[in-house]
């Protein structure tokens, strides 16, 4: 393990605190731009934690000791994700720690948290946003498995650091796989970030809500903690999307230089692919619910057939 | 020279608990004894038969012939590194479903406590012997005893006939697979008539014998084990036993079937062929899928662990197919990766099913109640036991840091790497079988958090439930110990590889160990880290210290404080316990998607109804598509033969007549 | 036949035949009486051809067996059955026989089938009397068929007795009879068995008010 | 002194049967069935520990022979009959109190009893073939008048059964005794040792082979009615179900013995007359064939102890099997599952006729929780069922897994015909007895509390055989075995 490494790290972990409330903030922006609304300030989220960190947490009579720990494991795993999955530099002393396929392990264990945080005080919409955050889990996960399945095979390796060096130096070869795998990622990430056309994060319509109905107990503290997972989730995922399907310009091993800059590159990266996801949400309408499952079947489908795709056409025999 | 061999000294751990369970029936009805003196030395030897076989692992296998048994075939015995591995898993639950059980049973529930004690221990004994037997009789002996003891301790509440039907069932299966084993192991003996495994190492089987043996083999220990379509008996039977048995069954003895499994077709068959890998895969996929579906949608808690049992021998059943796969093209490094992950799931699917058996049991003490449809909210009343289900909860779905994971984690790395095979067409069908695992996972977090979610959290759905009580001492500790192996599965995995790779060693002449410690206890790399790495400690440590981290951080930045108040929950007035999802409500979804999955009996409501209600009822398909049949078809045949005895006598000397004048026509020498 | 056959044999052969005729008289009498009567016969008949083959042979035994055969087959047990049928009230008993010239035909067909399975058997006999093995099996088989066809208890029985006289044939003319103290045993079984029988009857006709076994129907399994 | 000590085997039944009948009824004549049955076991088992030591010999001229492998049914008869008699002690003053049974027809049944076994003791070491069928019928003769014991219509009627049908079957066996002598005779001359086994056995080579195979058919169909073999069988359930149950026990365990031992001794002659596998393969097609019917039969059963008849049924069906495959294994696995079957049936049944009387019913289903009523007998039913069904550590698996093995080596086709069987078998009986022995019931209690100890005594000789046979044991079925051929 080397210092720069170690640094590295560190700041990866930094930033992605640092930077993911803005991610968020940005794709609000650009989605009230695209709506032609006035947009709230970029710096929102930060307001927004803020103030919530300094409210006092008001906790139904109900809770349990589950209830009160949840945020906080949520607020872990993400941070764990974030730490492993590189951003600026491959060389992250934390990756060994987790593949691609812990990775997966990662954002089941904060779902089953937020899930089983969300039934704890036993309301109807509690229980309800539980079972539907479970229903698209138990679609998205697998799907996510196919995607880094299917990386994973290219590289021949789980593991992310390994997957990303692969990715970014290989000659020019197109793979069509990674096309398929592109678009079931990008439906996952919708469906996990509570994202449109699966969840709306804007509004508390119950009958449609998933995210939003299982936090609704939430408050002070321990919202502001999930709600800055989500954001962490939120950059998690444009990490992992960036870093396995545009993988240029993260640095490599004690490449000091590379990793400064890789930070204008990243951010404009972030920028472009938070506008795209602000654009998808603005053409696309909420679906009911019973469709989610349908949306995530096809990204699950999609994955394995960017799997097979990978070998039938692109192994050699 | 060692005076006392390892597989003497398990022998005596054999024999004493029988003496313990013979010591139950000195004093059938003093509850004090069983419980409090026997179950504890019970557990006591389970634990040091687990830690005599975890200090044997490696050493060269050890024989033994005793005298009893058929005159022509003495009992012959073998331990070696796979036997110990098993006997580890089997000493090591057993030591903490004993200490439960010595809190767990109470007078007057069944059978009378010496009975109890009795069976349960001559139930371990058998187990211990299924492991150590090295001929077919002795196997079948020993088989037949735990299928029998542990009948007898399904139905130790026999009043109700729905535990009479669930142990006919489960004894009439598993006499069935005993048959197929029985054949099995005839067919390995090639006809050379030495029943004694050693004479069947030895025998050199042509392809069909070989494949018939296996075939037998596996429809005979899947009996056991609970694959599809033999797997009715379980839903029946492991909901129907006291808890401690339930996670006997559950935990430890569907391993023995792996065993029996590996045994033959690692061991004793000779060389597999490549389609038997296929066939086991296929079967475990479907046993896996069908096992966690039917789990998603179960009201009484126990049942539900019964399919997520039926859904972790089907991804064990996965494993041997991919392992046997790698093995047929000697492809021994990725083979013995597949075995590695079996063997793995096996001590880990014991810590974790074992715990939540027991939690279980904990909560119908409690409540006397089993349908989730009337739980709920247990967590204030029952801490430890809920917060211990939980850790068994997350390593069920197959989640870090926990021993699940750790299994899933090595199939999938299988699986990866299965595009090497020289063979195009099952490179395509592999990885699509790994994405029906994936599936599976994720289903068996559905499934763990309806379990968890429904018993322990939110309201309570009967106002009764505020008598539960947390509990016991012994009980506690039974879970303790159980949670403690499932978190120490979780994370030292390269340490426990390195234990159990004297079994893949001797089952594939290779192992991962030498990899696997190149790289230090801490990392778990069973290629190379470049390919894919798991340090479950610093995974832990990181997630804990951010926790802990975070929640100082917040307290010194901002502050601690806290109010209780009424839930928002969208400002709607009404919030009684029934607002909740019930257990049909919460897989309604499940149902909806995989809808041709089941067989359901649905009534809604309609408008005139005086009393409204709704109700569905979840069937298996297969009582309809095979037992049903099958049943009726020995009904019928019974119909046609019993004209024979019509009751008129000219009728039975016309038989007699008949017989006669047949015989002298056409019986010549 | 050729004309060397001893005068002995040709006598023995006689019986034999005479004992077959019984046979199928037996099979198509109706009345109970009449065919205890014929049953007597048979035994009278039987004792007679052993009497021959004793004459002939000069075996001491078979002048017992002969007179054994007399005392038994020809008086005691038909003097019994008589009594019980008295005792019992069936004289005028009259089985319903169905169809007595299919029955007939079945029982030639037998004959052919005992001549067939005895005839290897019967050359390798050194008795002056080997032809009437088969005879004799086909009196056992035609009484076998009497007892099949039979639906009161005392035919039946007198049936199974008719069987006795076959074996008893066969005894004499295959093997000049068996051992004494076996001829004995079989002897007593049989009168011990027709006692019983006969304290059956009492009890069957108590419970059931009849001899017809086909009030003996209900112990079956459809 | 041996010599007396046959004489003392065989003079016990005998004269306490003609004493149990002369004294009638009394107090203490319960105790003398007892004590009697009890003398003939010990002058059994003494004479048994004489055979081993000092080898086969003959009795009462040469009339009478016992060697190893008769010596091992004597025993297992008086051991058997005398379990039998300490059984039906209470039993029969239960069925007394409960007026089903008169007093003179208890001395009936008491002075039966011993001459029954008086008559199988005759049969089984006899050593003159005429001698046997005769024993044979007068063993018909006296159960006949025990089945009809309850003068009910039902046992009337299979006792009329039973007579009719075995008088006529055994009328068969006299036919082939007589076709044995015919053939003997040729070789032996007219000596009178013609019917005489030990003779038989040394020129059974010459003996000529078309008469042998004649005399070996009616046999096995004569004896076999006996035997119980399909499709022979009718009477034998009628008779278990509709007799007293100590009779049943003994029917099952005993004589259906005798009778296999009688075809067994006709097999002997016929395998040494014909040479190859004519007598073997006709033993083996109606082994299976019994064994498969009587499997089928057994979902249909509504009384208990016709369903047990139909059990011992398949159980001669799959001894017959074994000794038509032949060899020493095979035989060995025979005569264990003989052994096995006699003390596991008996013991069945004797936990079955206390089940029933506790519960004045034979219908399985009116018949439910023994374990509560009486766990003893509740557990014996259980043990029992589970041991004569084939389950580990009981001696008829020992026997079950030779029998099978045996047959997957020699003869394949025929191993799922047999486990098809089994399974069937096993599915039935077990779908029945479990609700019996379990569940929820009021009965009440017996004036006289039942005599548990046979049936445990039997079990546990049964589960000592299945994990370990003595070394004299096997040495006594191996040369039993080897004589079989």
């Amino acid at each position: 393990m080397s210092i720069s490494g170690f640094i590295g790290q560190l700041f990866a972990i930094v930033l992605a605190l640092a930077l993911a409330p803005l991610l968020t903030g940005w794709v609000n922006q650009c989605r009230a731009w695209l709506q032609s609304r006035s947009a709230p300030p970029l710096l929102q989220p930060y307001y927004m934690l803020h103030k919530l960190f300094q409210k006092d947490v008001v906790l139904a009579h109900n809770a349990s000791s589950l209830f009160r720990t949840a945020p906080f494991v949520i607020f872990a795993c993400m941070l764990l994700a974030c730490a492993i999955i590189p951003s600026l530099s491959t060389d992250l002393p934390f990756a060994p720690a987790a593949d691609t396929l812990a990775l997966v392990g990662v954002f089941g264990l904060a779902r089953i948290f937020i899930s089983l945080a969300a039934m704890d005080i036993g309301t109807s919409f509690g229980s309800l946003g539980g079972r539907r955050e479970m229903l698209v889990g138990f679609l998205a996960e697998p799907a996510l498995l196919m995607v880094i399945f299917t990386t994973a095979m290219i590289s021949q390796s789980t593991s992310v650091a390994t997957i990303v060096e692969t990715l970014a130096h290989r000659d020019f070869i197109i793979y069509p796989s990674l096309a398929f795998a592109g678009i079931a990622f990008t439906m996952v990430s919708l469906a996990e970030n509570a994202r449109v056309p699966v969840d709306n994060p804007a509004t508390h319509l119950e009958l449609t809500m998933i995210h939003e109905a299982m936090i609704l107990e939430y408050s002070g503290r321990h919202l502001a903690l999930i709600e800055w997972a989500a954001s962490l989730k939120l950059y998690a995922y444009s990490c992992l999307g960036l870093a396995l399907f545009f993988p240029w310009g993260i640095a490599e091993k004690d490449n000091f230089l590379g990793l400064i800059g890789a930070i204008p590159l990243l951010l404009g990266k972030l920028a472009v692919g938070g506008f795209a996801l602000a654009l998808i949400e603005t053409v696309n309408a909420k679906m009911r619910i019973f469709r989610a499952p349908e949306f995530l079947g096809t990204a699950f489908l999609l994955a394995v057939l960017g799997l097979l795709v990978r070998l039938l056409l692109e192994t050699r025999v | 020279m060692p005076i006392l061999y390892s597989i003497d000294l398990l022998l005596v751990a054999a024999c004493a608990w029988l003496a313990v369970g013979l010591a139950g029936l000195v004093a059938p009805r003093n509850m004090h004894l069983v419980a409090k003196v026997l179950f504890p030395v019970g557990a006591a030897i389970g634990l040091a038969a687990g830690l005599e076989a975890l200090f044997f692992l490696g050493e060269a296998p050890e024989t033994a012939v005793l005298v009893i048994g058929l005159p022509t075939l003495p009992f012959h015995l073998r331990l070696d590194s796979l036997t110990a591995v098993f006997v580890v898993l089997l000493g090591f639950a057993s030591f903490g479903i004993s200490i439960y059980a010595a809190g767990y049973f109470r007078q007057g529930e069944g059978a009378s406590p010496g009975l109890l004690c009795l069976e349960y221990h001559f139930f371990l004994a058998s187990m211990l012997m299924v492991l150590l037997a090295d001929d077919a009789y002795a196997f079948m002996v020993a088989w037949e005893g735990m299928a029998l003891s542990s009948f007898f301790l399904v139905t130790t509440d026999h009043r109700h006939e729905a535990i009479r039907r669930a142990g006919y069932l489960y004894l009439l299966i598993a006499h069935v697979g005993a048959i197929a084993i029985l054949l099995s192991f005839g067919v390995m003996t090639g006809g050379a008539g030495d029943y004694t495994f050693a004479g069947m190492r030895a025998q050199e089987l042509p392809p069909f014998w070989a494949s018939a043996a296996f075939l037998l083999a596996l429809v005979g220990f899947g009996a056991k084990a609970g694959l599809v379509p033999v797997h009715v008996w379980l839903p029946e039977a492991h909901p129907a036993a006291p808890s401690p048995v339930s996670a006997m069954m559950s935990g430890v003895m569907l391993k023995t079937a792996i065993y029996g499994l590996l045994r033959v077709s690692f061991d004793l068959v000779g060389t597999p062929l490549w389609w038997w890998g296929v066939v086991a895969m296929a079967i475990g996929l479907v046993t896996a899928l069908f096992g966690v579906l039917y789990s998603t949608v179960q009201s009484d808690m126990k049942r539900l662990l019964a399919y997520s049992s039926i859904e972790n021998i089907g991804l064990l059943a996965v494993g041997i197919g991919l392992a046997l796969i790698f093995h047929a093209y000697r492809m021994e490094t990725l083979a013995a990766l597949a075995m590695t992950a079996v063997l793995y799931h096996c001590l880990a699917h014991a810590g974790f099913k074992s715990l939540l058996f027991l939690c279980t049991g904990s909560v119908l003490h409690a409540t006397k109640e089993r349908s989730l449809g009337k739980l709920g909210g247990l967590i204030h009343h029952m801490p430890w036991v809920a917060w211990l289900a939980l850790l068994g909860v997350v390593a069920s779905a197959g989640l870090p840091p926990l021993s699940g994971f750790v299994s899933e984690w090595l199939l999938l790395q299988a699986f990866l790497f299965s595009p090497g095979l020289p063979h195009s067409w099952l490179n395509m069908v592999v990885p699509v079988a790994a994405a029906v695992v994936a599936l599976v996972a994720a289903l068996a977090g559905f499934a763990m958090v309806k379990f968890h979610g429904i018993i322990f959290l939110g309201q309570m759905r009967e106002p009764n439930l505020i008598h539960a009580h947390d509990a016991g001492p012994w009980e506690r500790a039974g879970l303790v110990w159980l949670a403690f192996l499932t978190v120490l599965l979780g994370v030292l995995p390269s340490t426990v590889i390195g234990l159990i790779d004297a079994a893949t060693q001797q089952l594939l002449g290779t192992g991962l160990a030498g990899k696997v410690a190149e790289h230090g206890w801490a990392m778990l790399a069973p290629i190379s880290p470049d390919r894919a790495s798991y340090m479950p400690l610093v995974f832990l440590a990181t997630i804990a210290a951010a926790v802990l981290l975070g929640r100082w951080l917040v307290r010194r930045f901002y502050h601690g404080r806290l109010r209780r108040s009424d839930a928002w929950d969208c400002g709607y007035f009404f919030q009684g316990p029934r607002a909740q999802d019930t257990a049909e409500g919460f897989s309604q979804p499940i149902r909806r998607i995989f809808e041709p999955m089941f067989r359901m009996e649905r009534h809604f409501p309609t408008v005139r109804d005086e009393q409204p209600y709704y109700s569905v009822k979840v069937e298996d398909h297969f009582w309809h598509w095979l037992y049903l049949p099958v049943a009726r078809l020995v009904e019928w045949f019974s119909g046609l033969i019993v004209r024979v005895q019509g009751g008129r006598i000219a009728v039975y000397l016309l038989y007699s007549f008949l017989t006669l004048i047949l015989l002298l026509l056409v019986a010549r020498p | 036949m050729s004309a060397d056959i001893p005068l002995s044999a040709q006598l023995i052969n006689l019986c034999a035949s005479v004992i077959l005729l019984l046979a199928f008289a037996m099979l198509a009498q109706r009345r109970v009486m009449q065919l205890i009567n014929l049953f007597a016969l048979q035994g009278l008949v039987l004792c007679l051809s052993t009497l021959v083959v004793a004459v002939t042979t000069q075996q001491h035994h078979l002048y017992y067996s002969a007179g054994l055969t007399l005392a038994l087959k020809a008086l005691l047990l038909p003097w019994i059955l008589h009594r019980l049928v008295r005792k019992l009230y069936v004289k005028w008993d009259v089985e319903s026989l169905v169809n007595v010239p299919t029955t007939m035909l079945v029982g030639v067909v037998l004959v052919m089938i005992a001549f067939n399975v005895a005839q290897p058997i019967s050359i390798l006999s050194q008795t002056i009397s080997r032809g009437t093995l088969g005879i004799a099996l086909a009196v056992v088989m035609l009484a076998f068929l009497m007892m099949i066809t039979r639906t009161k208890a005392i035919p039946q029985v007198v049936g199974f007795l008719a069987m006795e006289n076959g074996l008893f044939l066969a005894a004499t003319s295959a093997t000049y009879g068996m051992p004494m103290v076996v001829e004995l045993g079989i002897a007593l079984d049989v009168l011990v068995g027709v006692i019983i029988l006969g304290v059956f009857f009492f009890q069957i006709r108590d419970q059931f008010d009849s001899l017809d076994i086909r009030h003996m129907e209900r112990l079956k399994d459809n | 002194m041996e010599f007396d000590l046959f004489l003392v085997l065989l003079a016990i039944p005998l004269v306490s049967g003609a004493l149990l009948t002369v004294v009638g009824e009394r107090e203490w004549a319960p105790n003398l069935n007892i004590i009697a049955s009890g003398g003939t076991f010990l002058a059994a088992a003494l004479l048994t520990a004489d055979i081993i030591a000092n080898g086969p010999r003959f009795a009462l001229g040469e009339q009478f022979f016992i060697d190893s492998m008769n010596v091992f049914f004597v025993a297992l008869t008086a051991f058997v009959g005398f379990t039998t008699s300490i059984f039906s002690g209470p039993y029969m003053r239960n069925e007394r109190e409960h007026g089903r049974l008169s007093a003179p027809r208890l001395r009936l049944y008491k002075s039966m009893f011993q001459l029954f076994m008086f008559t199988m003791l005759v049969a089984l070491t006899t050593n003159n073939m005429g001698i046997l069928w005769v024993a044979m019928e007068a063993a018909t003769l006296t159960t006949v008048l025990l089945v009809s014991l309850y003068r009910t219509p039902a046992s009337l009627e299979a006792a009329w059964k039973y007579f009719i049908l075995c008088g006529v079957g055994i009328a068969q066996a006299l036919f082939g005794t007589i076709l044995l002598y015919f053939a003997a005779e040729r070789v032996l001359g007219e000596t009178g040792n013609s019917l005489l086994w030990t003779h038989l056995v040394d020129v059974k080579g010459s003996l000529e082979p078309a008469i042998m195979a004649l005399s070996f058919i009616f046999l096995l169909v004569g004896y076999g009615t006996k035997v119980g073999l399909a499709p022979l069988h009718n009477w034998l359930p009628d008779a278990h179900a509709e007799g007293p149950t100590p009779v049943s026990a003994v029917l099952s365990g005993l004589l259906l013995n005798v009778a296999l031992y009688a075809v067994l001794r006709s097999k002997v002659l016929a395998d040494g007359a014909i040479g190859g596998d004519f007598a073997g393969n006709l033993m083996m097609g109606f082994g299976l064939l019994t064994l498969l019917m009587a499997a089928f039969f057994l979902g249909r059963q509504k009384d208990i102890k016709r369903m047990f008849a139909y059990s011992s049924i398949e159980h001669m069906g799959l001894i017959t099997f074994a000794f038509g495959m032949g060899g020493a294994v095979a035989n060995f696995a025979g005569l264990l599952h003989m052994t096995m079957h006699s003390l596991t049936k008996s013991a069945i049944f004797f936990a079955v006729g206390h089940a029933t009387q506790k519960t004045g019913t034979q219908l399985i289903a009116d018949i439910r929780g023994l374990i509560r009523i009486n766990p003893v007998i509740g557990w014996g039913l259980m043990l029992g069922t589970l041991a004569i069904l084939g389950m580990p550590p009981f001696g008829v698996f020992a026997s079950e897994f030779m029998i099978l093995t045996h047959a997957m080596k020699y003869y394949p086709w025929a191993t799922p015909i047999l486990l098809l069987a089994l399974g069937v078998a096993f599915a039935q009986i077990f779908g029945k007895v479990q609700p019996m022995v379990f569940g929820d019931t009021h009965a009440k209690r017996l004036p006289h509390a039942p005599a548990i100890t046979p049936v445990f005594l039997h079990l546990l000789i049964v589960l000592m055989l299945g994990l370990w046979i003595p070394p004299y044991l096997t040495r006594w079925f191996e040369e039993a075995a080897r004589m079989l051929g």
